[in-house]
């Protein structure tokens, strides 16, 4: 081949390097392993992690442990989706093209809104691009209520400092005036209360404001979606959606909205087409919004998104199907209350919302600080929910899935009691 | 016979249909264990009133669908896929193998640091060795993506002006960068500046000169630069900006050309992105997930998105959330970790050799297959030596016989392969941005050389084989204009009022 | 749009070529640690002279090679599969899932039993659900597939008879019987005599009686029949055999058919062999692996194969291997635990009341399909009602026109998809025996049966569309009669010379 | 769909089977459960066995542990493979019919043998069929190698109250008189040993016996095939070409011989031809000698085989290539060597056939009982080898693959050393 090139070896193509710049050394590394010692090393990585499997999950904040039913990833995982490129070219790409379709239409039929595009990074990306689409025309105040995700709250925040706002909490009703760009309202919000969020929204119309819902995907089997309770946008994460835990990523952002909006919606969006002979097709569309066509002046930067795992939520929604969501969410629900009446006769143990309704996350007050009793938990062989040391010391915010059963919620309980009373 | 994927015809009119077309009422494929708590609701004023209209389909109902759009789609593991800037290389397997193991798959995000070492001394050899390959000091893993990753470092920039005196509100690109930098300048609150390449395709320091002042926040650079080809004056340039106070930022979509060979920290840049699905082959999932690790310069660790990794004297490692000058966080958790974990496994799979090996392989690739092309498609900047991708025009192709690039490309699908990037970067007229990659093997490389040469031929002798191509396809050249017009995003979805 | 997998077209002359003619000397996928002990060579004597001819090739060149193959191979995944008498189901993807963990794939066969309690348990689980299901006493899970369960059943009868006075070498089979059937009889040392059906396709049991003395050993049964019919003088068929001393020995290649509707057991039968891949859905792997337990009733247990599972009092589980009127061994093993671990997953998956469905939707679904189809291909035996399979003949419409049960078969792959069983059980003229399983849904089922009749008109319309069909597979029809005449059976294989 | 049959029930269809045989009570087993019920059952009883993850595998004796790379199943698990039935339809089936054309190629190459049939059921199963190709013409006895593994002579000694032969075991040189139908050696032999096989096969074809080789596939990178040693037949279990352990199945029986011989060979055989237009295809061959067309006139009843295993050893014969092959030889013949020496000087122990040449296999003579030994290891992390319970009480049969690096093996006879010192 270098004789092709007319090279006389590969160091030559080197050679515009200055020399300056060049390293003569080795990296500062190993050199390569063959992929029995790879293995040997990263399954001795893996067996120093305390799982989900080894831990009864109890944790949420965002990442639920939801069952993932073997046929999504025996689909997902065709290796002619997952090492395939963005379908640029899409005579040969109308397998991911048309998943991406169903996905956006099973997030219109799940959400109750016009559109969808074919996802963003995450839950908290998802937000941050809901948020931009409002900003301009003099609205540029963002109101977030105080029951949304902190960790989404500081991507927020981070993503102002380009942007120019500064997310303000409110709590209760927000007082939106005519500088306010948009109203974020967490449903169920980060202590697993559901608030009034039709009001909420009411007051942001009122005030000229865009309405956001961060809402759980998996909660719309039982609960209103963001269609029917009055958001402009919605936006969620959707690990829960068929994807792994996976430490807290990949997952994928959800947003959707008013096809009138359509054209502010950031990331890709496939629309359905013909091709030369009149047969039905699939293109990425309207990609005049897009980075790559209108550079400086798009009002979105993402180009890779997550296809992977919308591909893994579509043949998820397709397992459930519209019986399936509404067990799922019978069941988190009852689940969810039982565990919570169990939990709050413990004694020192008392719910930190009482009488307000919850879907399938809850909060505790403890008479110890959350983390040592996680901590001490962990030891009894349960993850026991996710602490809120900026709201409280002694809150401890408990989520339970479908996958629990009763004689897990009886022991964590049991073990809970254990704990307390030491 | 190394040619791509089974590509069928099909007589109209049978496309698959979707799911929702196989939809029955009743059928099911979900079962869940029998409720063994006393069953709840939520409250009326809070519930659902209509079921949402998702498909009802049994198991064997959405194998039999999604193994079969599968089959409708072209990737890495089918073929050969050349496109110029995207990087596809193969994805080793083990990856993936090693990645499910419930250790990596089954972790929440949120449980203690004490019961993750594992996984945070993964990250933390990962983070060690970006640094080293980059020559930066600290990189997070946070952004999900190279284009957050860019957001990330321009946020860097700006907090890194903030504190010091001036208004800095300038960001430096050239013409040929990738749409991400400047849309990323934009969000990152900046006004991006267009530099123009001279006539070899580099940057032209000269004019570059005339732009550079004390209202610039930095300058965003590939190297190899989009053009494939190498920034030789880097160091002049880098060094202007320092002068000026201002930042230079590294683009790591060109990172798989240099590894073990230069190093953008020793080339004077300050940030350095990484695209972990070019450089490190972590599968893109047909189109995404990613991860864009960011690294710094000593001087610029301090405003690293928190929380930031962190290893202890006693050898453990935690987050440490306690960053007042940070910048924020831009994931809600921790980043794409499923994608580092296979990161990982490329990285310390072909270690210190096999990277710079990694390289070379590339250059030897992209430089052969220009030199196969060359006599139909001239590259479009002769005088520099390609790196590891190389930009060819059609335009002489298209003065002689009206075939344009995009013609050539669909040409290339009825041959059996996947076409290269067309049309970007977009100073180039009819550009054709190849990249072959590592993974390609001198007789793939020579299997596509010949299937582009065919398609040069044929645009003499019978140029609509390339116009009407492809015809080897589910479906045909397919109408963007129509999709854009009649606007069908969703099932059941009417043309929308207008 | 239920249709099969893409099937496509391709121009001559275009197959894939073998995995040697990607080979370049060199090339290499493997990779070993580097030898961390001293080198040893085994004795020149024994050593190796010149290395064997296997490709040299790239990972990448083996995933591509292998992924286009499985690509223009059509299975369950992709379409329905209606081989009457094979039965093939739905894999569900839970049983993949779970046999791949490491507690059941990396155990060794010989490891103490006290290290395999779960295993253990397991198997014995599986073998009190198959003896319930069959109503027999115990169960071996050693012989691998189905005709070895017969050899092993036909064995026990040898055992049995072996120690009872008079000779007994004659094996009565029904004509329409497997091939295994006969060839195991054989095998096992016994002359196979044939018992013909009546024109009811049932056992024509008065020539039975004339057949039935004291030299035969046993008869061997499969109910519902090989024709898809429930053998309704069961009881007396198996009355008289027993009134001679011979034993009746149950095909369970349609067990499938009665789950919780009867038993082997309950019909008088007192050896039964059952496919997992058929009865259980493992997956068929494109020609095995398969199972065949075989169960025995209670004075015959002894006879079965050692080691047999045993579980001790204090409820532990171990293979006992003191049996000394066993048949001895017929696997060098325990036999394929790894089938029988999904054959696990869908029988407790199932569960009592999921296997009866299972059998109420393969007899509603063969019925259904019977009736759709009648119009065109009568049933050879409409006396009788089928059950969960059944076999239609082509012999109308070859009088009719010529076109032939095989070009019928050919016709569907066009229409997309998979044919039935043609040509078998041999007694029927044209057969086409057809089973669609549980796994088919009446729209599927719809489909096929518009495809049956199309290809159907299209043989009094257009009758070339039949006998000139498949044209839409990667290769036409196949002249097997070359393959047979030249015995190319590896590569680098010219003519041999005869 | 009942309307359409005429039915008014489902129960109508079963009421051909008489009464006295129906059953009217529910099977007594449990009802069916969801998906999630059944991975907890069977994730649980998986988490109640030891394997090879948890103890270092240096047990042989017919299967290995030898190293799977993941590219293996990756290709074979692909659904198109292994949810296809037997290849009856060729123009829908080229996928697997050339997979097993590779197949049989790949097995002549290694071997040097002429013809292979596309797979049997395991080693055992290929050594009974071998024997079967070569009874009669008055040749119906078969002298069977003291070294050939006691499981495999156990199946064949089941096999023979059918077919009418008893295996008559031979130590050092068989005797072959003129009704003597074969000469079975396995080579290494059950002990590891390698006999002189060369001799033996002379011997056997002086007699006009045919010479069956019992090999080890994963042996030829550095042993003579069996094509050179002068076997007729070759025949071997086939699970360490990329098959795991699967507690003994399932594996894949090996089979290969001379072409002269291929009409009396057992099981399917692929074959290249053509097609109506002259494209290279492949179908079923030689079909007529199958159970199917020759019913029972047939010298074999194999229908159902091992194609899944044998997609497996192609994909993985493909990946080890003639150098990897050699390769893996090397080390496993290496640390073999390391671990035999090593083990030689644990006070007790010895050599039970010292200064016999081995491969990877050896044997020890032990101051205590084998299976003692054996259950002391499990504890110390390691499967320590095979016992021979039916030879000699001592004799620890210890297997050295590729798989063992040198700190494991050190591990391992220290811990030998602990354990026979108490
Ligand atoms: C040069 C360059 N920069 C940035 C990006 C954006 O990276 P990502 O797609 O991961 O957001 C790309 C991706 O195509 C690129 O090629
Ligand atoms: C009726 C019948 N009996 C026996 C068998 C043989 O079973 P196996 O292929 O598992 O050996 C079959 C398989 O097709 C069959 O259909």
């Amino acid at each position: 081949m270098l004789a092709v090139i007319g090279r006389s070896s590969i160091e030559e193509l080197f050679e515009q390097i200055p020399s300056q710049v060049r390293i003569s050394r080795p990296l500062a590394m190993p050199d390569g392993v063959s992929e029995i010692e790879l293995l040997a090393d990263m399954r001795g990585l893996a067996a120093r992690n305390v799982h989900a499997d080894d831990a009864v999950c109890f944790a949420g904040g965002g990442a639920y442990d939801h069952f993932v039913p073997s046929v999504v990833w025996a689909l997902a995982a065709r290796s002619e989706f997952y090492t395939s490129y963005t379908p640029y070219q899409p005579e040969l790409s109308q397998g991911v093209l048309q998943v991406l379709f169903e996905y956006q239409s099973m997030i219109c039929e799940l959400t109750g809104m016009e559109v969808s595009n074919a996802s963003l990074y995450d839950g908290a990306s998802a937000l941050v691009e809901a948020v931009h689409m409002t900003l301009g025309g003099g609205r540029s105040r963002v109101l977030v209520s105080a029951g949304v995700d902190a960790r989404a709250v500081d991507a927020l925040r981070t993503a102002g400092r380009g942007a120019r706002y500064e997310p303000e909490l409110f709590d209760g009703e927000p007082e939106v005036a005519g500088d306010v760009a948009a109203v974020v309202v967490q449903h169920p919000n980060v202590f697993g209360v559901l608030e009034p969020v039709r009001e909420r929204f009411e007051a942001a119309h009122q005030g000229g404001a865009t309405a956001i819902e961060v809402f759980d995907p998996l909660s719309l089997g039982v609960l209103a979606p963001p269609g029917e309770v009055g958001a402009d946008i919605a936006v969620a994460d959707g690990q829960g959606l068929g994807n792994h835990l996976n430490y807290g990523g990949p997952s994928l952002g959800i947003i959707a909205g008013r096809l009138a909006d359509v054209r502010k919606m950031p990331g890709r969006i496939v629309g359905e087409t013909v091709d030369v002979e009149g047969r039905t097709g699939y293109v990425l569309t309207l990609q005049a919004r897009e980075q790559h066509i209108r550079r400086e002046k798009a009002n979105s930067n993402i180009c890779t998104n997550q296809t992977l795992m919308a591909i893994a939520a579509t043949v998820y929604l397709g397992w459930l199907g519209p019986d399936g969501l509404a067990e799922l969410g019978r069941q988190c629900a009852s689940k969810a209350a039982y565990a919570a009446s169990a939990l709050a006769d413990v004694p020192g143990v008392a719910l930190a919302f009482p009488g307000q309704p919850f879907f399938k996350e809850f909060s505790l007050r403890l008479p110890k600080p959350a983390g040592e009793v996680i901590d001490a938990m962990i030891e009894r062989g349960f993850l026991a929910g996710v602490a809120m040391p900026h709201v409280a010391d002694d809150v401890l915010v408990v989520a339970v899935t479908e996958r629990r059963s009763r004689a897990e919620i009886d022991a964590f309980v049991a073990a809970m009691g254990e704990v307390l009373s030491q | 016979m190394s040619r791509g994927a089974p590509i069928r015809i099909q007589g109209p009119p049978t496309t698959e249909g979707t799911i929702m077309d196989r939809s029955v009422r009743g059928r099911r494929a979900f079962a869940f264990p029998t409720l063994d708590v006393p069953p709840a609701e939520v409250p009326a004023s809070h519930a659902r009133s209509g079921a949402p209209g998702l498909p009802q389909v049994a198991e064997t109902d959405l194998v039999r669908h999604y193994t079969r759009l599968s089959q409708q789609n072209y990737g890495v593991d089918t073929g050969a896929y050349p496109l110029g800037s995207c990087t596809m290389k193969y994805n080793p397997k083990v990856a993936e193998a090693v990645a499910s193991c419930p250790g990596y798959q089954r972790l929440h995000p949120l449980q203690p640091d004490h019961t993750v070492q594992g996984m945070l001394e993964m990250l933390w050899r990962l983070e060690r060795a970006l640094c080293e390959i980059t020559g930066m000091a600290r990189a997070t893993l946070q952004p999900p993506a190279g284009a957050c990753g860019e957001m990330t470092g321009l946020l860097i920039m700006r907090a890194f002006h903030a504190e010091r005196p001036g208004l800095r509100d300038k960001v430096l690109i050239p013409d040929a960068a990738h749409g991400t930098n400047p849309a990323s300048v934009r969000i990152a609150g900046f006004e991006a500046v267009n530099v123009p390449s001279d006539d070899r395709g580099l940057v032209d320091v000269d004019t570059l000169r005339t732009l550079v002042d004390d209202r610039v926040a930095g300058l965003m650079l590939t190297n190899p630069n989009t053009l494939g080809l190498f920034e030789e004056r880097i160091l002049e340039i880098t060094e202007m900006l320092h002068a000026v106070g201002a930042l230079v930022y590294y683009d790591g979509a060109n990172l798989n050309a240099i590894m073990g060979k230069t190093r953008p920290g020793d080339m004077g840049f300050d940030i350095v992105h990484i695209n972990t699905h070019k450089t490190f082959a972590t599968p893109h999932g047909g189109g995404g997930p990613g991860a864009g690790p960011v690294g710094v310069s000593e001087g610029l660790v301090d405003y690293l998105p928190a929380p930031l990794l962190r290893r202890d004297d006693d050898g453990s490692y935690r987050w440490d959330r306690d960053r007042p000058r940070s910048i924020g966080r831009l994931h809600g958790f921790h980043g794409n970790i499923g994608v580092l974990v296979r990161a990982y496994a490329y990285v310390f799979g072909h270690g210190a050799d096999g990277l710079a090996e990694v390289s070379e392989l590339a250059a030897l690739n992209a430089n052969y297959l220009a030199a196969m092309l060359a006599p139909a498609f001239p590259l479009a900047y002769p005088d520099a030596p390609a790196m590891h991708e190389f930009v060819a025009t059609a335009q002489p192709l298209k003065d002689e016989t009206g075939c344009r690039a995009m013609d050539v490309a669909k040409r290339l699908i009825d041959l059996g392969y996947h076409p290269s990037t067309v049309y970007f970067p977009l100073v180039v007229h009819e550009a054709m941005m190849i990249e072959p990659t590592e993974t390609e093997s001198r007789q793939t490389l020579d299997g596509m050389a010949a299937a582009f040469l065919q398609a040069a031929e044929e645009a003499h002798t019978d140029p609509d084989l390339l116009r009407e191509a492809p015809v080897t396809t589910p479906v045909r050249r397919l109408d963007e204009a129509w999709a854009a017009r009649h606007l069908r995003l969703r099932w059941g979805a009417g043309d929308p009022p207008d």
